[in-house]
């Protein structure tokens, strides 16, 4: 079990996972998002090689209507 | 006869941008959008809802192969903000033109000059395109613009008051004294205040409110679409001159 | 949606109705007209230059059978001479819908109020359809109403002035008592204002001046086409409410 | 020869005519046209039958460009 | 420099007339009457009260010998009943100078036109000094100034309204064509709009609401006094022109 | 009551500073002043003409015991230039108070905000104190009051045009926000414009080419006066609610 | 007793009596009011020669504020 | 003789002297005035303890009407 911090809420993982799994586990279809992990921006080509640990922050955001 | 509009070098046919915040829902959002002709619509970046997976997202209503998707920096009163806020959208939609905006207060969301041009400085670095949101001082506009943004914006009135533009003479000048796109961003309420911000020589006219709290946001979104035309024909084909007193239509002479 | 202006029992589809005076040839007329969209065109009734057989006429340029000719009484200062110059025009073109306007002074154009109700009534009782010229004041209006006539047309500001709407308040209460079409007659001097006119709650805007006038006739002529409709689905609409201060259009949430 | 008054001018004729012969004359195509004759609208329909005498006054109109 | 308002044959050295109404009670009429400056004060004719008899009444609080008494038609909707109530006003007063208006309807109280020009030619007749409250109608003030009427007084807008000088243009060029004072009757909301009432060459203003419905009629009386003098001068010593750009006030020569 | 302009802890009876530049002769200058009734005057620093001894000079006909001198840093382009200016102008009158204005270009005299910030920093710290020409942007307007400005002087439109208060809305907000006297500097045209920036709540008015420029200064001079004081009066007593119809101002019981 | 219509109300009056009389006895300064008697203004000068009768319609107006 | 830049032109003064008698020679009021003496801003109270040396520049100014 790993503990991190998702959009300013504190998550439980099962176990350590990258980004690509962690969208599908979220059901988030992973081209309408983006990710910044630790305060650095993750490219999208990368997500599958980028693995979440312990006490990692994650941002994932997308577009929403606004003006 | 061909009048694009160009920001960043690339066409576009339609002079008027819209929001797609403050609609009902995206049905709206979408059928506001169609009628308003408008080919850039700006969006908001915010947080996924990850506890509610599969909710419907705007990109499933507002295709963003057919639209151009400009996100804003909306909520922003830091410079570090808002570059923290355009890097995340640039990696989201895999595109460069942004508008950058910095707000100085809630009660006024009144740009912050000094935090918007050191924000435009660091953006344009990156590699950016910047459509800047800003007062209407031209001296300001100048100072962006020499710093590399690809389009001005200066605010009508308040984001949201519909109070039209305040102040036309500030506007006038700064389109006159620009190499690069003005567009009045915010302010606009109705449809002859956009021909009148056209008839000023803008490129553009930004806004969101006006339609999306209009008693029929569709029908006024058709409104805009006609009046940003409209006033940029009035612009193009220059007005008569104004007169004192009265100038008869018809000949005077063969009065029976 | 149907929307249609409605004069007299007929329907049209454009509201903006345009004079045919002041242009540098009857080529730029037509194409001015076109550009305009109006389906109704002011004309003037004037002597036939008999010296000079076989001169080109308006009615070559505009088909009366396309066109709804609308005689005018431009240049009459009574009552009476406006009423025999209508008489003329109905024999020539064998229509009954008439423009009236008694002119005050050469000076303003200004509409002689006593006058135009007196001619009005003889007009009306010979079976005109008479679209009256006339002052901003409503109960003028209310007036002419209720004598029968079948459109009222406050002045904006002075005939080919440009100087716009000067008393909307006067005309928005104009439109709110009518129970006929009510449309701005003279002042409108570019698009934003025509828009205004519509905004006001206007059935139609009438105008001559301001596209004749503008550098370049046949681009105003779109222009005011677009701005007309612009206003009008504006005004069915319903514009947002003003604002003193400033109000987002991103929502709050979810920011980073 | 009669003397007449057309549309303020004067202009004598070498008989007397009809309205139609008179707009003829003066190659006027009667379509486009109204006659005023000693002060009454004559309808076109009786163009042909109205014998123009001499002394009289004629306007003859028509519409050109106006606002 | 001697400028006085002459009305009537009688000089007058304040430009500024009031209304007795709607104020809390006849001490504040009077401070508001005084810190107004105003000579003439308006007054409406009615009913004696005689089941409350020794009430105090107006008289007792503004001297008539001290100010001019206009008494007024406020509530007469017909030529009949205005004639009436200013016949016995005259047998009150004792003095010829009366303020006629014919109202239109209660909702705008906007001038009956046609009425009103009836009841000045009878009144006129019979030797009363008319100033006639009218709408913005150059022509119809210049039948008003015809038949005999001693002032003029256009509406600025509705009685009441606030809404300021609705038409200036309508107003300068009554001032423009006028032989006797023009004064603008109704509409001025705030101290600068009765500033620019006297700037296009109005000779007075007359006001009631904007003094009495003031959080503080009294410093708002001053407020009009003030205005109304600031307003002539201006317009006697003549604007400066306007300019599309700026024009240094500090000479360039010197420079360190 | 008193109501006294405070700035940098001195009292000023009068709200309105006049600059005294464009005059035809120190003397219609000394006259102007005067009829102003302005305590503070501005003034320029230039090179003396060594070449002419014994010219006359301003200070013999305006006495600095008697005004307030407010030295100025017209013509100065950037913040260097300006502290020079005022550094001499504090050597040569033995006064603090000053007037930063540094210009963004010529053709507009609009402040360019970012030299004016660090010019008035430099200032703050050598203990001048510092009324600052700006623009009308409340947030550069608060920045400003944040490092040490005494007054706060927004202009109403560009220096020199007349063109009046360009944007209402902004100054009316600075003025809220302000906790140090807000002033409008420059565009000014004529008296009701004087009035209008003072019913904004400005707690006084700066002007030179209204006064200096009008067919009369002195009668303008004196119309100025009249006019800030019945703005400060219209302010303070709160102005009637605008209604959009009629509210008769004589009590309809009673009528005959 | 006669009755008489003042102001609009229905009044009873002990007898006929003059203007004057009339003013006096509602206690009202006759040089603040103007009368009209049967749709006729009186002169002030002849209040005291005027006699109201039975049936007599009298309108007593003053000025009060207004604008 | 020294040479001296006194407001943007060229001056040449038969001595050195301080600037209380430079302003004399010049008819110029010295509490009218404020100097600047090589970029530096001389003191009133300074003037007469200040030296024009050779190639020095003084700006001397004084206040005019401006807005």
């Amino acid at each position: 079990m790993i503990n991190v911090t998702i959009n300013g809420d504190a998550h439980r993982l099962a176990e350590e996972l990258n980004l690509t799994d962690l969208l599908a586990q979220f059901d988030i279809e992973s081209d309408k998002v983006a990710i910044e992990h630790n305060l650095a921006i993750v490219p999208k080509s990368t997500f599958a090689r980028v693995m979440i640990g312990d006490g990692d922050t994650l941002e994932i955001v997308h577009f929403i209507g606004g003006g | 006869m061909s009048d694009k509009l160009i920001v960043a070098g690339k066409e576009y046919n339609s002079r008027l941008i819209v929001g797609t915040g403050k609609y009902k829902n995206f049905e709206e959002t979408k059928h506001a959008v169609e009628a308003s002709g408008a080919e850039i619509v700006t969006v908001a970046v915010r947080r996924v809802n990850i506890s509610k997976p599969g909710e419907p997202m705007l990109v499933d209503y507002l295709d963003p192969k057919k639209y151009t998707y400009l996100p804003n920096t909306a909520g922003c009163f830091t410079g570090d903000e808002a570059v923290r806020t355009l890097r995340l959208a640039r990696e989201a939609g895999g595109f460069n033109l942004v508008k950058l905006e910095v707000l100085g207060d809630q009660k006024t969301l009144y740009p912050n000059m000094p935090e918007t041009v050191e924000a435009a400085k660091t953006l344009i670095k990156e590699g950016f395109n910047v459509m800047v949101y800003c007062n209407d001082d031209p001296i300001q506009a100048k100072i962006l613009e020499d710093i590399g943004c690809c389009a001005i914006m200066p605010l009508g009135s308040l984001i949201g008051s519909g109070l039209g533009i305040q102040n036309p003479v500030g506007v006038r000048i700064i389109v006159e004294n620009a190499n690069v796109p003005v567009l009045v961003d915010a302010g606009v309420g109705t449809a002859s205040e956009a021909a009148q911000a056209m008839e000023l020589g803008c490129d553009g006219v930004l806004m969101n409110t006006a339609i999306a709290e209009a008693g029929n946001p569709i029908l006024m979104a058709r409104a805009m679409n006609h009046a940003v035309q409209a006033g940029r024909d009035a612009y193009l084909a220059g007005r008569m001159p104004k007169k004192r007193y009265a100038d008869p239509s018809s000949p005077l002479a063969g009065l029976i």
